[in-house]
């Protein structure tokens, strides 16, 4: 398990290059990994079941092809990566996967996903796309239907109880995170964005508790550190969807930025909200990821009647984070053929101009080919806020 | 990465059916007809999208839907959204995104940045709407974006969001089960629409109205899916080409007697041409299935061209948006909202149980299974459009499925007398790559050569199977 | 003592020397080829010989462009984005919007009133929207680079090139070539479509006056009218489009050792010696 | 005695095959240059001259390729698709599955084995994936096209390859060349990307054994060989696997003449 002796990071690295081997360990040991994609998948009801959730996610280095024979070239590039990593067997060690509604690639393939893999199981969770108060009638029945699903495939109901000890347990995953938030606070931060999406990252492939222990570590390692292990520079926010590798965040830090906030869906997108505690659990899971998960793909009406206003409300909280972590420039980081972020693209971008926050805009695919085509745009655009 | 410029005008497409070539003066009516009750104040316009199925609630509130996929089509056919397109691209909206959408808001943009319509707008170009009513469902993400887009340049206009979801097929998983909250989360928003409505257009809702809108569209549906399965007579009277013009009524005049009675015009004609024996084609050679895709607007000509070749198209899957009724089994109620929704549920899980008793199989593959038995296919074509994931992501996987139903495992089908009969196919298929409104995809040269060896390969099974 | 400060611009298809002092220029162009460390040396020598100086003179060298990490002698690198801004801000102070053609890259760069980059763009990696495109086509017409301008402004009909692929362009431009169509109409053609790409990407930066299009395409007149035709703008050109990035590198030495003394911090410099590099 | 003749005028090679009766005649190609009209005159002139036959006893000429239309003399205009399934079931009758890498198309298409396509698919509008790229870097290498097969096999460190472009491949190969990698080296990273990119076109319609690879990138040993590591099998390749479509197109010439 985790070798004190070590360095954390080591650890982590180790997690996160070879990602899923705990869970391969594990799964000799009996215990059951239920894989996942996107935010919207509630991880509590999983682990609530006695099964272990893990994210599936891609490679940016793999190049993508056993995946192209099923599915289509139009689909969001870093879908298409976790699908083709899927079919090429690197996630056969799990027993089933589930699927929100959590945009077109993701609805449209599942097909392509449940007769291509081995998996026993397989549920979609519909996410509705507005938050009216029917939308949480309808959701808290989705969820109940996922928390029976679920239960029949392990043979095991799940209680409220087991429910709301894994609430307790991914609320204190929670805070974790936001104190590793806290470390980026200083200039230059104590904790390097390639290091906290990389622990991130490792995060989402471990048990509940064993992520906290992990976070507990890597807090005690870096508050114990003497200085920081980057060189003041501006302060980067990274603003998108699934971004799931290090290359991007790597690359900034390279060319002399610093990655101090973020709002992508492996960071504060999912890791900042939180389950209130009390009440029905399944009523607060529903309102947790329908609510409180910032995405594009919920929609909320603009109650303003301005532009300004919507803008503001929608995208308040890049604003917020812009503030609390002192933020000198923003990448918004989208995938071509992503809809739910592609068509925000310029909405947000008037949202930066408002905050007199300087923006760069890539549009990328999922691979490791197009590092040296963002390293000439980082770099000018890092230049550009140095001027 | 590769694209190719805009073409020259196109050349008026002729259509087999007297039918389908009404169309063209029809949609112009009432695109011209929305900028006419725009000036005239009287009644309320609104964006909207097809495929929603409760079109009889803003008839019943004499609210004028403008069906904005439908004016980026016109831009499509007429190759005129390229201009459309790139201003969007301008605002920063990536090409990969839906160009209905991104020819929408490229439009409304000018159009509000002008003042006016933008110069030479097709057909008088796409009104400023009061209010525009998007759907957030399960089928497709830039239908709930779009408006949200657009309203960047028109915030005064407001837009309710309707969520229409239906229980995507899970192969271990009973659909019924799930109806119950689906059905009561659709009538919630239903009625929320309604509300909305109500106090948009200062009227109330006449419900008796409304329920004799509703059966109108309920009696066009059957009416829809009795004259299209006439086309399953040999040789066929009626090809996918002149479907793309037929399904103006079905997606953008429902709720109306003029759909209604286009309908029984139809299939009038229909008979008749089977009756003496008239085809699409002159001389039918091979019956193909147009099996998904949306098709290029701006290359409809290439469905004559398949044509010219002896190839029919018989049946579409592409804007079928209508089931037979009577083979749904939808409570009986009394109220018209439970009926859309039951309705609209019924439409998106039609094919489920069917597809459950065939191993390997799935709703989508299902009807292209029974459709090509049905219509006696020789072949599948699919559109693979790059813009939009909702209709085009998933055809590959479903010629595989379909590839191993007809292929190693042999099919079982219930003949007309109940027998049993075991049937081995080949099916060749071809899919075609560009846009719906795109022309920068698009390559008539590459196309065709695509469609002549398409031809070949038909013919030389044909061939083989002779000897 | 006099400061002299060179910037070096090593792009796709060609190297650039630029050494400053006082506003007096001395600039030398080469082509970029396998060798780019020894080519580096080589431009360099050459633009020390043109400016009579010798190298331990340079106070300070800025290396850009594409092969800038392949400088061994440059004591700080910036992007082509931020050099060919500041070498043509130098140059025309109204300027708002550049747009830079070289062979490899198509950029827009935007530009606020105090000179400042604001916003930029990029073209993706395909030859079809760069400069490259021009340079195929020319090949295959066997129209030397520097002549493909004048001769397609004597085109009256330009021919519509409907492939956009490098490729597929060069073989539809040598079939017509073949069925009689003439060069000059074969060449306007190719201008407009490669304009046309060039404008539907810097279109997202909302172009302004004065638009100044630099870089190896600039040297290109028909390009330039099929640009300032389809963008419904004056375009103006350096004088030496080439060299911008390259001014643009001296420039940013030169600020860079002006803010050190000013506020006295040492600056970092790296040894003035021209290795003698063998490759392959 | 009849004659048959099939002619494949491709965009950078055109290749004709003559028939008689007994059998083959005789085969001849050259470049395609501009002119295809004069081409596939070139072709058929030099053809029966060297067979030593008179062009005016041909019964019946059929034509394929990129440049088809432009052969004025042929009775007959075949897709590649069909040509190709017509010629190597005559010449390999256990394929199923042909990947033909020409000039500026990938081609893959499912047979029979006696003649009949089942589906095929061609690459898109972008030459990035076609054999043009093979050209453009032996080029940059300064070796004939001919020698980068046996060059490649001789590599013992792959390096990483971005396709992509086929006009950048070049800046991209000047740059890895100052970087000091080897010629060798270089290649094989190459035929290990374009392989894999052409492997993901034929999965796209589902492969099945056995397989050739024909055109003129089939030519190229070291191209060949990535394949059959990426897919883990053998590959077949008929002797002279770029004149497959012009010998199916002959092919399909003598059985018009039958009918
Ligand atoms: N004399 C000329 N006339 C026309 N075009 C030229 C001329 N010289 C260079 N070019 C164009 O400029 C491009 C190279 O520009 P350059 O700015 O040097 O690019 P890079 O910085 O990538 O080396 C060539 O691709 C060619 O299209
Ligand atoms: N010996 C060889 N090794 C590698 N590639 C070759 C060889 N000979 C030809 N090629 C490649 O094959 C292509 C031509 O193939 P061909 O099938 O004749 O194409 P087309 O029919 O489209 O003209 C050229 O692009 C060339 O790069
Ligand atoms: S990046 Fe966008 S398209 Fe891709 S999975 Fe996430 S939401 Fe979907
Ligand atoms: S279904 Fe497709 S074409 Fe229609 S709006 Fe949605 S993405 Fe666009
Ligand atoms: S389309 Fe042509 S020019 Fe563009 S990337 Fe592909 S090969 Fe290169």
């Amino acid at each position: 398990m985790i070798d004190k002796e070590n360095n954390i990071f080591d650890t982590v690295k180790n997690y996160y290059n070879d990602y899923g081997f705990r869970a391969k360990d594990l799964k000799r040991e009996g215990k059951k990994f239920i894989g996942y994609v996107c935010s919207f998948v509630p991880l509590e009801i999983i682990t609530a079941s006695g099964s272990l959730p893990f994210r599936v996610r891609g490679n940016i280095h793999e190049p993508i092809t056993k995946g192209d024979t099923l599915l289509e070239t139009i689909v969001c590039p870093y879908y298409r990566s976790v699908f083709d990593l899927s079919v090429k067997g690197e996630y056969d060690f799990l027993s089933g996967l589930v699927i929100p509604h959590g945009c077109d690639s993701m609805v449209r393939s599942f097909s392509a996903w449940s007769y291509g893999l081995p998996f026993s199981y397989f549920h979609f969770v519909n996410i509705p796309s507005v938050c009216d108060e029917s939308s949480f009638e309808f959701f808290d029945a989705e969820l109940d239907a996922f928390r029976k699903s679920l239960g029949k495939f392990t043979g095991k109901a799940i209680t409220e109880e087991h429910l709301r000890q894994a609430i307790r347990a991914y609320n204190e995953n929670r805070d974790k995170v936001r104190a590793l938030y806290e470390l980026r606070k200083a200039d230059p931060p104590l904790i390097s964005g390639t290091e906290l999406t990389m622990t991130l990252t490792a995060g989402s492939s471990l048990p509940i508790e064993e992520s906290n222990d992990l976070f507990d570590q890597v807090l005690t390692e870096v508050k114990g550190r003497g200085k920081s292990p980057l060189k003041k520079g501006p302060r980067i926010f990274i603003d998108g969807a699934c971004l799931d590798n290090i290359e991007l965040i790597k690359l900034v830090e390279e060319l002399g930025g610093n990655v101090v906030a973020d709002t992508i869906c492996n960071g504060a997108r999912d890791h900042f909200p939180k389950t209130d505690v009390g009440g029905d659990p399944i009523h607060a899971l529903a309102h947790r990821y329908l609510d409180k998960i910032n995405c594009p793909k919920t929609y909320r009406a603009n109650r303003a009647g301005t532009f300004e206003g919507d803008i503001a409300n929608r995208f308040g909280d890049v604003g917020t984070y812009a503030r609390e972590f002192r933020v000198d420039g923003a990448i918004l980081y989208v995938y071509k053929y992503c809809d739910p972020f592609g068509f925000e693209v310029p909405a947000r971008k008037a949202y930066y101009q408002s905050l007199n926050l300087p923006l760069l805009h890539l549009e990328d695919i999922y691979s490791a080919g197009t590092i040296s085509q963002l390293r000439t745009r980082v770099q000018a655009f890092l230049e550009m806020i140095g001027q | 990465m590769a694209e190719e410029q805009k073409e020259a005008k196109p050349k008026k497409r002729m259509t087999a059916t007297k039918a389908a070539a009404s169309i063209g003066p029809m949609v112009k009516e009432f695109i011209t007809g929305t900028l006419q009750a725009k000036a005239e104040g009287k009644q309320k316009v609104a964006y909207t999208f097809i495929v929603c199925h409760h079109e009889e609630i803003f008839r019943a509130l004499d609210v004028i839907p403008v069906w904005t996929e439908n004016f980026a089509g016109i831009c499509g056919a007429k190759r005129d959204a390229e201009r459309f397109l790139q201003r969007a691209e301008s605002l920063g909206l990536s090409r990969s995104l839906c160009t209905y959408a991104l020819c929408g808001i490229g439009f409304d943009q000018w159009r509000e940045e002008l003042g006016q319509m933008p110069p030479e707008a097709p057909w008088g170009g796409q009104v400023r709407p009061d209010f525009m009513i998007s759907s957030g469902q399960i089928l497709c993400d830039p239908r709930s974006k779009w408006y949200q887009a657009s309203q960047q340049f028109m915030p005064d206009v407001p837009i309710y969001n309707i969520d229409l979801p239906y229980p995507l097929f899970q192969e271990n998983r009973d659909h019924r089960e799930a109806l119950g909250y689906y059905h009561q989360y659709i009538v919630k928003q239903l009625r929320g629409l309604v509300a909305f409505l109500e106090e948009q257009t200062k009227k109330k809702m006449n419900y008796d109205r409304l329920r004799e809108l509703v059966d109108l569209s309920d009696r066009t549906w059957n009416l829809i899916d009795e004259t299209y399965k006439l086309r399953r007579a040999a040789p066929c009277p009626m090809g996918t080409g002149d479907a793309m013009n037929t399904m103006v009524p079905i997606n953008f005049m429902m709720a109306t007697q003029k759909a209604y009675d286009f309908f029984v015009d139809l299939k009038k004609e229909l008979e008749e041409k089977i009756a003496k024996g008239e085809g699409e084609v002159e001389n039918e050679k091979y019956r193909l299935m147009w099996g998904g895709g949306l098709p290029a607007w701006y290359a409809l000509n290439d469905f004559n061209y398949f044509n010219s070749k002896g190839a029919s198209f018989p049946v579409e899957t592409t804007y079928r948006m209508v089931a037979p009724l009577h083979e749904m089994d939808i409570p009986e109620t009394k109220d018209p909202i439970e009926h859309l929704a039951w309705r609209w549920l019924g439409y998106w899980t039609f094919w489920y149980d069917k597809a459950k008793k065939r191993p390997g199989s799935e709703p989508d593959v299902e009807r292209l299974i029974n459709w090509i038995e049905e219509y006696k296919i020789d072949g599948v074509v699919m559109h693979e459009a790059f813009s939009c994931r909702t209709w085009h992501v998933g055809l590959i996987w479903q010629l595989h499925q379909l590839a191993k139903i007809y292929k190693p495992i042999p099919v079982y089908m219930i003949g007309k007398d109940g027998q049993k009969g075991k049937v081995y196919r080949e099916l060749p298929s071809l899919i075609l790559e560009s846009d719906i409104i795109d022309i920068t995809s698009y390559s008539e040269v590459d196309t065709r050569n695509k469609i002549d060896a398409f031809v070949e390969t038909l013919e030389s099974i044909r061939a083989n199977r002779a000897t | 003592m006099t400061s002299y400060f060179a910037g070096i611009d090593i792009g796709s298809t060609m190297t650039k020397a630029v050494i400053l002092n006082k506003g007096g220029i001395a600039s030398i162009i080469g082509p970029t080829g396998p060798e780019q460390r020894r080519l580096a040396n080589k431009v360099m020598e050459e633009a020390l010989k043109k400016a009579s100086l010798s190298f331990p003179q340079i106070t300070y060298i800025v290396a850009t462009g594409y092969g800038r990490i392949n400088v061994p002698f440059s004591d700080k690198q910036f992007t082509e984005i931020t050099c060919h801004a500041k070498g043509i801000v130098h140059l025309f102070p109204q300027a708002r919007t550049i747009i830079d053609i070289g062979g490899q890259d198509v950029k827009g760069i935007k530009i606020d009133a105090t000179g400042k980059i604001i916003d930029f763009v990029m073209n993706d990696k395909c030859a079809a929207g760069s400069g490259r495109f021009i340079e195929v086509i020319a090949d295959t017409l066997e129209v030397p680079l520097d002549q493909v301008g004048e001769r397609s402004l004597q085109s009256k009909n330009p021919s519509k090139i409907s492939n956009i692929c490098t490729i597929w362009a060069q073989q539809e431009v040598a079939s017509s070539l073949s069925e009689g169509v003439a060069i000059a109409d074969l060449l306007a053609g190719v201008h407009q479509s490669l304009a046309d790409r060039i404008i539907r990407m810097v279109n997202r930066l909302r172009v302004e006056d004065s638009v100044i299009v630099t870089g190896g395409g600039a040297k290109n007149r028909g390009l330039i009218k099929a640009l300032s035709e389809q963008l419904g703008h004056k375009v103006l050109v350096p004088e030496d489009p080439l060299i911008t990035g390259a001014l643009g590198a001296a420039l940013m030495g030169k600020e860079i050792v002006e803010k050190a003394r000013q506020n006295n911090t040492p600056l970092e410099t790296k040894e003035r010696i021209l290795e003698e590099i063998e490759i392959l | 005695m009849s004659f048959v003749l099939g002619i494949d005028i491709g965009s950078a090679q055109s290749k004709g095959v003559a028939l008689d009766d007994q059998g083959p005649l005789g085969s001849f190609e050259c470049a395609s240059g501009g002119n295809f009209k004069l081409t596939a005159e070139k072709v058929k002139e030099e053809l029966f001259s060297r067979a030593g036959r008179s062009a005016d006893n041909i019964s019946r000429t059929v034509a394929t390729g990129y440049g088809a239309k432009l052969v004025i003399f042929a009775d007959e205009i075949k897709s590649d698709i069909v040509c190709l399934a017509k010629g190597i079931s005559s010449l390999l009758p256990s394929v199923r599955t042909v990947i033909d890498i020409g000039d500026l198309y990938t081609k893959v298409l499912r047979t029979d084995g006696h003649g009949s396509v089942h589906s095929f698919i061609l690459s898109g509008k972008c030459a990035g994936g076609s054999g043009r790229i093979l050209q453009v870097i032996a080029k940059v290498l300064q070796v004939k096209v001919d020698e980068i097969g046996e060059l490649s096999l001789k590599s013992k460190k792959r390096v990483e390859f971005n396709t992509g472009c086929a006009v950048f491949a070049e800046t991209e190969a000047i740059s890895r060349l100052s970087q000091e990698v080897t010629k060798e080296d270089l290649l094989a990273g190459l035929h290990r990307a374009l392989g894999a990119q052409i492997n993901n076109l034929a999965e796209r319609i589902g492969v099945e054994q056995d397989i050739a690879m024909t055109g003129g990138g089939a030519r190229d040993i070291g191209l060949v060989q990535a394949l059959k590591e990426i897919r883990g099998h053998d590959i077949l390749v008929p002797p002279i696997p770029h004149m497959t479509a012009a010998l199916g197109a002959a092919l399909i010439a003598r059985e018009g003449l039958k009918r």
